[in-house]
């Protein structure tokens, strides 16, 4: 028995020294940083500043302002793009629908392409009144351009938007895979019940989707939350720090300002929030109880 | 049996999360705990190894003329009477353009004749000012030779990562450059790096919509609104909104403002000024009132300015002469250069920052080069920014040269009109005319934390969320907060080490409510 | 007589849902070459985890594994000689029905030559030499179920493990694969130790069946020696469909008395009770007649129509219900009341406490 | 009769909705790229078109395409980093898709010591943000002479491996055990079955992990150019695609069009990567769905 327990130890425990030393000992080191003042004057020899680093957070910093940001963010992504990448693949999940393999093909696409080169051609696509999606599309579509230098709403529309882009077709890819895991069978059923569309929706297929949903919402929202590009490239966080998120805001305190000590404390009160909302939303759906 | 089950399932998913916060809490201990140790160790001072350098000085023959194009001579002026018998290496970190690497290769080549001793290791194509060169520092893997600009050449001298070139080499060494570049370079009368070129922004115009170079901001603006008249493209685009403070601080001199005050013989922003209102509300008067100012989202010639200058689409911008070819190439004759207008209402120019670039060498503890290897560095760095090299800078990308002798060649090359084609000598001049208007480019460390200030407030400012005189005072605030933060001004309230108990209490109840949450019992999802 | 397989006091416990079950409790099994012995138990017994155990698959937690009379404890699967087909045969999806069968041999490195006459013999052997290039996706449950055995018996093996291999197939199926199974068995007469929870499977296929309850084997020896003559009360109920009757009984002089009636005391037993003991009666239905002038009279509580005979429940008292096979196509009525006659020489007592054979344990008692 | 009238209307209309919904969400994804790959043939280095008619070009100019096949930047070439990014993203691929299938197999069938514990931890301690720890990676990874392709594979492996391990976890669970066992006693090792046959069933989750581990690391530039900007020759294509579009030095002007062309000549792979793999992904992911209640 004890033998067989260390025999499995054998096989978990390349990702376990690899997890520690690519992520415990970054956190650790920015934990212990954290507690420093490791800062432009004091690079080479800084010393222990107890919790001042976070004092001055709460005392001085935006944090109140940055925890709605980076809610918008996180929140405003996800909401769209799940609720995009669910449609498409209900639509997808047709099966009176021709050319499906074909359409699927086109829309995986924006996430097959490098994503650091679709950022910035988005953020060649929003410029006002220039670029394509204001010269042509939005006017097409009889909708207000948008310019993301004037306005904070036009520049959360911008971020999302091209973070939707990005990300639909994942969310597309992991439903359209979930849903053509319901076993016909059941539909079969529902049908001879003479249940319509919506009940066989709501019965049927949300039900069976729950875990997945459950998942992806969780790990998707972590990514959301510490990703990073988008926000930097195409707003840089502005207008003032209006679209700043932790992350954002964590990095240019480090390489701006070049105060590592008060950027890990940023990323350190950044990851607690998300390990605390991760844990709630790993407590309610029982997620990782399948994993183990 | 369900229910049994889903009870055992809460209790194991309480136990993984009581042991993730066991493991946090360790985790934030063991972080603390061995940052209190270390901390003890780290903070009796280092001695630093500059001061134990023998006085290297001491040797070298204050002779008239530096010569350093002189191998010789240079090997001298470092101390070194023969060339070592075994090869020294040297890294160099190289920040110059595709063609400014043209010169540095030919000057590459000529060094590595004149000592065969010092073999160079080249990183080309690093970027200036980055974090990177921070980040190696720390691990002791710095580059010997760094190419950077003298503001955050200034900001890697706070932070000991680079070498002090007073104790190693004359005084004299300074009378080599243009005393405005080699100035950038001096911070609190050390000198921490060579200066191989001067640049700062102008004002570069369309011939096709732009007459004649407006010299007033009268003029400026009146240019652009007959331009957006009768062309229909912009009279201006400057992107006043993008901007983090370093062409805008031409503006704010012009109206009179200073980004730095004396207080008591220390340092204080001093943003919260009227110039600072006019200045901000002269641009958003061109930008939203008058509508001639184009308020673009990116600058530089890759930026959305610089396209539209080159696509005919704008009149004017302002950008520096490290654009120069782009604009060349596809305005050719039509492109004009001129400095930046005097400020109608205060009689006083639009004054840019007057930066330099130049070579730095790293600190032993940051770069762990021996001495030897630093005398090689420094032959390297006074190598070159001499005569030729800068020159060749000059004569290959139009660098405005910082070394005194190339950069009088330059001028007399304009004077007499060589450049070809012959409309670049006019824009040369233009260029090098704006050097005289210029203000000293801040190198203090304090000046770090002034892009992000500025910039913060006002794009708030030009997204018209603000308006200026909040503006100005937010940026002021936010710039004396940095500096409070980073420990460059005394706080009004000071921190302690050990928090307020109020505070302790609020962080711990802001961990701790979402996992009471967790840990009550509530139907399943 | 050397053992061939043999399982010394294995103990083996899991852990499901942090509670710890034990699954064997020291159990004991010897086996000779070339037996075909048939492990039967109730689902969730542990049988298979004894096939693991011999093919090295698990670790018993206490005991022995003998193999060819050589302790294989510490042997990993591969070294351990053996064959087997698991329940749902496991024949990879993605390898040809070919490839699955030479699979084996190849692991082992022989000869591309040498694994093709081996397979085709096998094959041919199985009659499936004619799939060989199919794919698993294309086969039906008999033929997977040769593939499964083929593959088994390429490697030339001789001790076979089989873990239920025909619990998938159709009824009719059934059938014939368990005469080809035995067939194979006598041709190549190779050591098969087959699991199964299929009773007829075992009475059918086995020169000797070892029952599997509670962690250790109840009984073991040749089939219809244990049908006859189960050794102990579990071990007779459950055996045999319908099971054997077990009744409460209590001995005085030369019959026993069950609830009011009196049954004559089989001869065997006669030395080995004496009066007012209390035993267990076993008696099988098929070996209970319906008679007019029958002992004991009850009411019929339930008829189990099976087409060629009929089961009937007939209810003695509040506590007793005796099965009774009855093989006229007469019918019988809930509540009618019917008298019946127990064939008392092939009746078994049970100790009533132990509830064990009382003959077997007379038998120790003599060992000794 | 009038029912199935309305079926077969509502069917149609469906349809319509469907179609159309799908149409303009092809045309939103396609846009961009289109865009891109319009940008890579022309030969102004704009980003920004300055006229509608620029999106049907009038004439092609394989300049940008050229220029990244010819130029030699700093002794190193686009081929030979592309070269470089195919060995690194491979290696990725391939340790990750190790690391993932592993630990999944450990997860589902072995008797790991307080599983569940392990498994939450290794999955909250990947919500620490990668800027933050970019840093202390370097300093890590300088300190043990790391800062070159084995140290890059190892710091990009377990970003791809942990997220697919639990994947990995789902689908072998559904694999019946006997299929090793009997490998197993057919003579292979533990390692060895599960090699040849649960990585072969698990083959769709193989496919993700290799495809999402190249990608990343094919993707990545933050990394690679912290790790490896002093050896030219060793650069990724995508840092040498910055270099030569000139996006990193300021002292120079960005070429978009062979930032474009560069995009063009990375991204093609990866779609038709994506777009071969895709059944094998829909697979992988539909484990997700499967996970027991």
């Amino acid at each position: 028995m004890k033998k067989e327990k260390l025999f499995s130890l054998f096989y978990i425990l390349p990702i376990v020294i690899m997890i520690l030393f690519l992520f415990v000992f970054p956190l650790l080191y920015s934990v212990y940083i954290s507690f420093t003042n490791l800062s432009l004057l004091h690079f080479l020899t800084y010393s222990y500043v107890g919790l001042r680093n976070y004092l001055i957070i709460f005392q001085y910093g935006y944090f109140l302002e940055l925890l709605k940001n980076t809610l918008i963010w996180t929140i405003g992504s996800l909401l769209t793009m799940m609720t995009l990448g669910f449609v498409l693949a209900l639509i997808l999940n047709q099966t009176d629908l021709k050319g499906r393999s074909i359409f699927y093909a086109i829309l995986i696409l924006p996430w097959a392409f490098p994503g650091f080169i679709s950022i910035l051609i988005w953020q060649g696509l929003w410029v006002d009144p220039y670029g394509m999606m204001n010269r042509l599309v939005l006017p097409l579509l009889h909708l207000p351009r948008v310019n993301s230098l004037t306005s904070t709403t036009d520049a959360w529309i911008e971020l999302i938007a091209t973070n939707d882009w990005l990300s639909f077709p994942y969310f597309m890819t992991v439903f359209y895979s979930a849903l053509q895991s319901i076993p016909r069978e059941l539909y079969d059923i529902a049908d001879l019940d003479g249940a319509n569309a919506f009940t066989k929706f709501f019965t049927i297929t949300l039900p069976s989707l729950k875990r997945t949903i459950a998942f992806v919402f969780i790990t998707s929202f972590v990514f959301t939350w510490n990703n990073f590009y988008p926000i930097y490239v195409l707003t840089g966080g502005g207008p003032g720090i209006s679209t700043e998120t932790f992350i954002v805001y964590a990095y240019q305190e480090a390489f701006s300002y070049n105060n590592f000590a008060l950027a890990a404390a940023w990323s350190i009160i950044s990851t607690i929030f998300v390990i605390v909302l991760g844990i709630i939303v790993i407590k309610y759906t029982r997620i990782l109880d399948s994993f183990t | 049996m369900g229910s049994k089950v889903k009870k055992i399932d809460y209790k194991a998913i309480s136990k993984t999360l009581v042991a993730v916060i066991i493991v946090v809490v360790i985790v934030i201990a063991i972080g603390g705990i061995y940052a209190y140790l270390s901390s003890q160790h780290s903070s009796t001072p280092m001695p630093t190894t500059s001061s134990t350098s023998t006085s290297v000085t001491s040797t070298t023959t204050t002779s008239s003329v530096l010569n350093t194009s002189n191998p010789q001579a240079l090997m001298q002026l470092v101390g070194l009477s023969t060339a070592p018998s075994t090869p020294v290496t040297i890294t160099v970190w190289n920040s110059y353009s595709t063609s400014e690497n043209q010169a540095f290769n030919e000057t590459l080549a000529q060094f590595e004749q004149a000592f065969p001793w010092i073999h160079v290791q080249v990183t080309y194509g690093v970027g200036v000012g980055t974090s990177q060169f921070e980040t190696a520092a720390k691990a002791g893997q710095a580059p010997i030779v760094y190419r950077d600009t003298s503001d955050s050449g200034g900001a890697l001298f706070a932070a000991g990562l680079v070498l002090n070139l007073s104790q190693y080499l004359p005084q004299s060494v300074t009378s080599l450059y243009v005393p405005t570049a080699i100035k950038d370079w001096e911070l609190n009368s050390s000198l921490y790096g060579l200066p191989d070129n001067v640049n700062y922004i102008v004002m570069f115009y369309n011939k096709k919509f732009v007459p004649y170079p407006p010299n007033t901001t009268e003029q400026l603006v009146q240019i652009a609104e007959s331009v957006n008249k009768t062309y229909h493209v912009w009279g201006i685009a400057y992107g006043a909104g993008d901007e983090y403070g370093y062409r805008f601080a031409a503006w704010f001199a012009g109206f009179e403002g200073q980004i730095f005050a004396t207080n008591n013989g220390k340092v204080v922003p001093s943003l919260n000024s009227t110039a600072m209102v006019n200045a901000l509300n002269f641009w958003y008067n061109l930008t939203y009132n008058l509508k001639v100012n184009y308020l673009a989202p990116s600058t530089g010639a890759g930026g959305a300015e610089g396209q539209l200058f080159v696509a005919n689409q704008t009149a004017i911008i302002f950008d520096g002469p490290w654009d120069l070819n782009a604009y060349l190439q596809a305005l050719g004759p039509n492109l004009g250069a001129a400095p930046l207008p005097l400020v109608s209402q205060t009689g006083l120019r639009a004054a840019p920052f007057i930066g330099s670039t130049g070579f730095l060498i790293a600190s032993p503890q940051a770069s762990g080069a021996t001495q030897l290897q630093i005398k090689a560095a420094l032959i390297f760095v006074l190598y070159f920014t001499n005569y030729q090299a800068d020159l060749r800078l000059w004569e290959v990308a139009h660098d405005i040269p910082a070394n005194l002798q190339a950069y009088n060649e330059a001028l007399s090359q304009l004077k007499e009109g060589m450049l070809k084609p012959t409309y670049l000598n006019q824009i040369m001049e233009g260029i090098l005319e704006q050097a005289q208007y210029g203000q000293q480019f801040p190198n203090i460390p304090q000046m770090a934390y002034y892009w992000n200030s500025f910039h913060q407030y006002a794009s708030e400012f030009f997204a018209n969320k603000i308006n200026s005189t909040q503006a100005v005072q937010g940026m002021e605030q936010a710039f004396i907060q940095a500096l409070v933060q980073n420990g460059l001004m005394s706080a009004l309230i000071p921190l302690p080490i050990l928090p307020p108990f109020q505070y302790v209490l609020a962080l711990i109840s802001v961990i701790l409510t979402p996992m009471v949450v967790v840990i009550s019992p509530k139907k399943r999802w | 007589m050397m053992d061939y397989v043999k399982l010394e006091d294995i103990w083996k416990e899991y852990e499901e849902k942090k509670r710890k079950v034990q699954v064997l409790r020291g159990l004991n099994l010897e086996i000779e070459k070339g037996e075909f012995v048939v492990i039967l138990g109730p689902t969730g017994e542990g049988k298979t985890t004894i096939l693991k155990i011999i093919a090295g698959l698990l670790r018993q937690d206490k005991g022995h594994v003998y193999l060819r009379g050589e302790l294989v404890d510490d042997l990993p699967p591969k070294d351990r000689r053996v064959a087997m087909v698991p329940q749902n045969y496991a024949i990879y999806p993605f390898m040809s029905v070919y490839d699955n069968i030479a699979f084996p041999l190849r692991v082992m490195h022989s000869s591309k030559e040498e694994i093709r006459k081996r397979v085709l013999e096998v094959a041919k052997m199985l009659r499936i030499d004619n799939l060989l290039e199919r794919k698993p996706s294309q086969l039906s449950g008999g033929q997977m179920q040769r593939v499964a055995i083929a593959r088994a018996l390429v490697k030339e093996a001789d001790i076979i493990l089989m873990d239920e291999p025909l619990s998938n197939l159709d009824a009719q199926v059934r059938v014939v694969a368990r005469e080809e199974l035995k067939q194979l068995q006598r041709d190549l007469n190779p050591t098969i130790i087959y699991v199964t929870h299929d009773q007829v499977e075992a009475l059918s296929l086995a020169t000797k069946v070892a029952i599997l309850h509670n962690g250790v084997v109840q009984a073991y020896g040749d089939p219809m020696e244990i049908y006859k003559r189960p050794n102990s009360a579990w071990v007779g109920s459950f055996l045999g469909n319908p099971p054997m009757n077990i009744i409460r009984g209590e001995i005085e002089g030369d019959s026993i008395i069950i609830d009011n009636y009196r049954v004559a005391l089989p001869e065997e037993y006669k030395n080995l009770v004496k009066s007012g003991q209390k035993v267990l009666v076993g008696v099988r239905p098929e070996d209970i007649e319906i008679r007019d002038d029958g002992e004991i009279e009850g009411m019929v509580e339930m008829v189990e129509d099976l087409g060629p005979y009929s089961i009937i429940h007939l209810k003695i008292n509040e506590e007793t219900t005796i099965r009774v096979i009855e093989k006229s196509l007469s019918r019988r009525e809930r509540g009618e009341k019917v008298r019946i006659s127990i064939d008392t020489s092939k009746v078994v007592l049970f100790d009533a406490s132990s509830e064990r054979n009382l003959l077997e344990q007379y038998e120790k008692v003599k060992k000794k | 009769m009038m029912q199935i009238k309305k079926y077969r209307l509502f069917k149609i209309l469906r349809l319509v909705i469907s179609y159309a919904v799908l149409i303009i969400m092809a045309a939103f994804s396609i846009f961009p790229l289109y865009y891109v790959f319009v940008t890579s043939f022309s030969n102004a280095p704009n980003l920004i078109s300055l006229a509608v008619s620029d999106l049907l070009p009038k004439h092609i100019y394989f300049t940008a395409y050229e220029y990244l096949f010819t130029t030699n930047l700093y002794g190193g070439s686009f081929p030979l980093w592309i070269r470089n990014s195919l060995i690194l993203a491979g290696s990725t691929a391939i340790i990750s898709v190790l690391l993932a299938l592993i630990t999944g197999y450990a997860l589902s069938r072995l008797n790991v010591p307080a599983k569940k514990i392990l498994a939450t931890f290794i999955y909250i301690v990947t919500f620490f943000p990668y800027t933050a720890s970019a840093v202390p990676l370097y300093l890590l990874f300088a300190k043990f002479h790391l800062l070159n392709y084995i140290g890059l594979i190892l710091a990009y492996t377990p970003g791809t491996s942990i997220f697919a391990a639990f994947i990995a976890k789902l689908s072998i669970d559904s694999i019946p055990a006997s299929y090793e066992e009997i490998a197993m006693i057919d003579g292979l090792s533990r390692f060895g079955a599960f090699l040849r046959i649960v990585m072969r069933l698990a083959l769709p989750v193989v496919a993700l992990t290799a495809l999402l581990g190249f990608s990343g690391t094919y993707l990545d530039f933050a990394l690679a150019y912290s790790f490896l900007l002093p050896n030219v020759k060793e650069w990724t294509a995508t840092i040498g695609l910055y270099y030569m579009a000139g996006l990193l030095n300021q002292a120079s002007a960005p070429a978009y069009n062979i930032f474009a062309a560069g995009a063009v000549i990375m991204g093609i792979p990866l779609m038709a990567l994506f777009i071969v793999s895709q059944r094998m992904m829909t697979r992988a992911y539909s484990n997700l769905a499967g996970v027991k209640q």
